[in-house]
């Protein structure tokens, strides 16, 4: 008897419960595509929101529905792609990796300080009132970028600027967001030649606050027209694609460096 | 690369003479009197703790700044000092050296630096070392011995707070005299003893304006109200409120501790509701709790509703319309 | 999930995942038997016992149990276990059981087993779930062993009942306490951070 | 097979099979734990009752037990009364002894305690507490004599110390003593301990 009171008890109540848990399955069922599950184990589960989704498994619940394309996690990249594309039956699209570059050469050495800065060593409280720095465009070098990273992507260079590890960027913008002079733009890998400077000071101030300032001159312009044109005193290049190679080496002439190849110092 | 040393801050922007160095000597000033009359009772005990506490929180304090490699100069702004001298203060005076030491460490490091450093801090240094000493040690923390200059043979010497709990002193008519209270001549910490020096520093904090009077105000007051009610209702039974004014750890309490800039409310209505709070818990512990002196965990129990009190206390912006 | 080496599934939950250090999981019993040493390793050791044979026992039938009443199987393995263990001490060990009080039936609701029952045994092959349920029981020993150590060395002046400290040295009875409890804890959760950023920025 | 059944079939089946572990478990368990008790308990009543070399129980309700310990030759040594309420902390269980016709209590001894180590806990120290509860008499309800004495001398026979900086956990044992003195009292007068009506027979 002793031996079969425990056995019976938990026999029955196991027995019960599992009624009650038949009934939930049954009738407390929410209705769910088999595939969000499936497709949200595909995903790297960083739940970084770089898809424009909350997290994750919004991203796969929007994939299902057809709201998202399945290249749409620039986290996992062409792999996660083609992997959810295939489960999905559809199309994966090219993807095209992107990696973030700092667009300022605001170094040290280049930009001038304003002055001792005392406040709460963020950008974002530096900038709040008008930076450390005397360019007001320009890197305030505290880091917000570096710290908001989830992959270590980016670390705190000796010039004061952030240096972004290519093989680590997973492009998902946090540092985008992060950065409260939008500096930090997501290129293609591919791509080379970038304006390294967001001044839109008139020549003569940008250059006194900053050795490597766009100072408007027009050199580049006159190099390649087809792409690039100035803008509020700063250089843009309108269309990456546009370039023509040759032409680079007579972009590259810019006399504050402010346009022009990516360089060693700018990578990690 | 600095062309002109200009400061760069956010906002507010004080210009004013005041600094933290310059109130953190004010309040050491203020707390000499208590600090003589507890070397003149004590004598070389009360040096000796003095000087470990306060040499053991700069000592803390430097080694955090450096593992943090924060600024030196905060050291010397005189925050440490006091911290040391204040928990000095609340100590018996029988104390061994090396657990003041142990206390004004852990008032330092679990105190302050873990917050982040001095303005970070939620509860009053000085307290926490005290209260992780009553936790660590409560035998030693509870013995006390009697001032140098009464003479009494017996080892063990109890508080009149003690007397009042444990002994039902109000009943058997053994109740220390007001007067002993207002001198200093009891047993008790080393810088609670004496009413008078204590008052004495405090008229100094009010003349230099460095603490907020409703403060002390409040918390005396209720205490006032709340043991006057009992004593009135059976004066054979509960002290005088007068009693438990002067009586434990209350005046050095209320003037130098639940006053603490960094850890007490900063507007008016806050700092009432602040201060009756510890007023109220002083007389809850004191009359029915299971210690016979509660300055400490009331304080410390207040501390943690300052940030509350600041968020809901904060007067409407000019021009602004409350919320519906 | 990528294949780890075992060795590398061993080690991680000795460090990158330790379930204390580094995933804060199972503090009830982290914090409330840890005042002595005898009694840090006694609850180290039973857990292990539990999460082991439960992971062994969940791992080889995961086929078999449906998804929907899977926690259900889960908590009575897991419950048979714990009571297993609970007896065995009651018998052999009444001292320590008597010390560690109701925190061995509380095993059944740590978080570490359960969790690793949901994240891993369910999903992976047996011995690899036999490895992870064994780098998980190492670094909760671990863990537990540290701070029981500490808090019984500092709150005592003992280690396992023996005097280690002088006769100068005088017992911080709070470290028996909650309160020192917490505080070891938290001393040692900002030690492992700093280790494992310093190890993260030579990476 | 369908799903619902199939759910039905592995967790009962997993129950069954935990039900038969634990049963197994608990068999092979239950004597030994058995003996772990009645050893504490009886080593518990050596210590109250000296001399005591074969007890048993005479009256039981929850939180109070009476043992009846005889000695060797039969003679009845004393009673031990098993006791229990709660403390500072936690729970207190207690056991203390009387002579034969209940009149003293001979010794006292705390069996589980959880008060404040180094405060409370002293409250299992023979030198500081312990040895003032000797010799106490039953006929009324016992006090604490208040400051601390410094030897069981300077107390009344119906007092026992207080321990210093442990007054409520003194208090809560002397409460738990007080509380079971009077059931003691009670049984007693309506004749329910079995030795009364064997010494009266």
């Amino acid at each position: 008897m002793e031996v079969l009171i425990p056995i019976i008890t938990m026999g029955a109540l196991s027995f019960l419960f599992s009624f009650g848990l038949v009934f939930a399955y049954k009738k407390l069922k929410v209705e769910e595509d088999p595939k969000i599950e499936e497709v949200s184990e595909m995903l790297p589960q960083a739940n970084c929101g770089a898809c424009g989704y909350s997290g994750c498994r919004a991203f796969a619940e929007a994939v299902v529905r057809g709201d998202a394309a399945a290249n749409g996690c620039p986290v996992g990249g062409e792999e996660v792609a083609n992997k959810v594309a295939e489960a999905l039956g559809i199309k994966a699209g090219e993807v095209i990796k992107k990696v973030v570059r700092v667009l300022c050469r605001g170094t040290q050495d280049a930009a001038k300080n304003r002055g001792v800065y005392l406040g709460i060593s963020t950008c974002y409280a530096s900038h709040l009132i008008g930076g450390n720095k005397q360019c007001s465009y320009g890197c305030l070098s505290y880091g917000d970028c570096v710290r908001v990273c989830p992959f270590d992507a980016l670390y705190m260079g000796e010039a004061g600027l952030p240096v972004v590890m290519e093989e680590k960027c997973t492009a998902c913008g946090k540092c985008v967001d992060a950065c409260p002079r939008n500096l930090l733009e997501l290129h293609p890998i591919s791509q080379e030649i970038f304006v390294f400077c967001h001044s839109l000071d008139r020549g003569p101030t940008a250059r006194k606050v900053c050795k490597n300032a766009c100072i408007a001159c027009g050199i580049c312009v006159r190099a390649c027209p087809e792409a690039i044109v100035l803008e509020n005193n700063l250089a843009k290049i309108l269309d990456y694609k546009k370039i023509d190679p040759e032409t680079i080496p007579d972009i590259e002439k810019c006399p504050t460096g402010a346009i022009g190849r990516l360089r060693k110092d700018d990578e990690g | 690369m600095i062309d002109k040393t200009y400061i760069l801050q956010s906002s507010p922007h004080f210009k004013d003479k005041d600094s933290v160095p310059k109130i953190m000597y004010v309040v050491i000033l203020s707390l000499m009197p208590s600090f003589l009359t507890s070397v003149y009772f004590f004598r070389f005990r009360a040096i000796a703790l003095f000087v470990s506490c306060i040499g053991a929180c700069l000592a803390t304090e430097a080694l955090f700044l450096w593992l943090r490699k924060k600024p030196k100069h905060s050291l010397l702004d005189g925050s440490a000092v006091i911290t040391g001298l204040l928990l000095a203060m609340t100590l018996p005076p029988s104390l061994s050296l090396d657990r003041a030491v142990i206390g004004a460490v852990a008032a330092i490091a679990i105190g302050k630096q873990v917050f982040g450093g001095l303005g970070h801090n939620i509860f009053n240094p000085a307290l926490v070392g005290r209260a992780f000493l009553q936790t660590a040690f409560p035998v030693a923390m509870t013995t006390w011995i009697p001032p140098a200059m009464l003479k009494v043979n017996t080892v063990t010497f109890a508080t009149p707070l003690d007397n009042l709990k444990f002994q039902d002193a109000v009943a058997q008519g053994t109740l220390t005299s007001l007067k002993d209270l207002f001198l200093g001549n009891i047993g008790g910490c080393l810088g609670e003893t004496s009413a008078l020096a204590l008052l004495l520093g405090a008229i100094y904090l009010f003349y230099k304006r460095a603490i907020d009077w409703r403060i002390p105000v409040g918390i005396i007051c209720a205490l006032t109200v709340f043991t006057g009610i009992f004593w009135l209702a059976n004066p054979d039974k509960y002290a005088s409120p007068l009693f438990h004014i002067l009586a434990g750890g209350l005046l050095i309490g209320a003037f130098f501790m639940a006053t603490d800039m960094v850890t007490s409310p900063i507007t008016p209505l806050g700092s009432w509701i602040y201060a009756l709070g510890i007023g109220i818990m002083v007389g809850l512990i004191r009359l029915f709790g299971g210690y016979p002196e509660g300055v400490m965990y009331s304080i410390l129990f207040m501390n943690t509703f300052v940030p509350l009190l600041n968020r809901y206390t904060r007067p409407r912006i000019l021009g602004e319309r409350r919320e519906k | 999930m990528p294949a780890k080496s075992i060795r590398a599934e061993y080690l991680k939950g000795l460090w990158q995942e330790n379930p204390v250090f580094r995933q804060l999981l199972g503090m009830c019993p982290t914090l409330a038997v840890t005042g002595a040493v005898i009694n840090g390793i006694a609850m180290g050791l039973a857990t292990s016992f539990v999460l082991i044979f439960s992971s062994l026992v969940i791992s080889s039938i995961k086929k078999l149990i449906p998804s929907q009443v899977r926690i259900a199987c889960y908590v009575v393995i897991i419950a048979t276990f714990v009571t297993m263990a609970d007896r065995f001490l009651a018998a052999f060990f009444l001292p320590i059981s008597k010390s560690l009080g109701p925190y061995v039936p509380l095993i059944v609701v740590n978080c570490i087993i359960l969790g690793r029952q949901e994240a891993f045994s369910s999903k992976n092959s047996v011995g690899r779930s036999l490895i992870d349920a064994l780098g998980m029981s190492s670094g909760f020993v671990l863990a537990l062993l540290i701070l029981s150590s500490i808090r019984e060395i500092l709150g005592s002046g003992t280690f396992l009942g023996h005097q280690v400290m002088g006769a100068w040295f005088k017992p911080w009875l709070i470290m028996i306490f909650p309160s020192g409890a917490f505080i070891t804890l938290g001393i040692l959760l900002a030690i492992a951070l700093v280790i494992e950023s310093k190890a993260k920025q030579r990476r | 097979m369908n799903l619902s059944s199939r759910m039905v079939i592995v967790l009962t089946s997993v129950g069954l099979i935990s039900g038969s572990f634990l049963a197994s478990v608990g068999l092979l368990t239950k004597e030994r734990i058995a003996l772990n008790r009645q050893q504490e308990t009886e080593a518990a009543i050596v210590t109250v009752v000296p001399g005591t070399t074969n007890s048993q129980i005479v009256y039981e309700e929850e939180g109070f037990t009476v043992y009846e310990g005889k000695e060797d030759n039969g003679n009845l040594a004393g009673f031990a009364i098993y006791a229990s309420g709660t403390g500072f902390q936690g729970k207190i269980t207690l056991m203390y002894g009387t002579d034969s016709s209940m009149t003293k209590i001979k010794f006292l001894t705390i069996i589980e305690q959880r008060e404040t180590p180094g405060l409370g806990s002293k409250i299992t120290d023979v030198e500081a507490f312990l040895r003032y509860w000797e010799n106490k008499d039953m006929s009324s309800s016992l006090t604490l004599h208040k400051p601390a004495a410094s030897s069981p001398e300077e107390l009344a026979p119906t007092e026992v110390n207080t321990i210093t900086g442990a007054t409520i956990s003194s208090e809560k044992v002397l409460e738990i003593v007080n509380l079971s003195l009077e059931r003691l009292r009670n049984l007693k007068k309506e004749g329910k301990l079995s030795s009364e009506e064997q010494d009266a027979s």
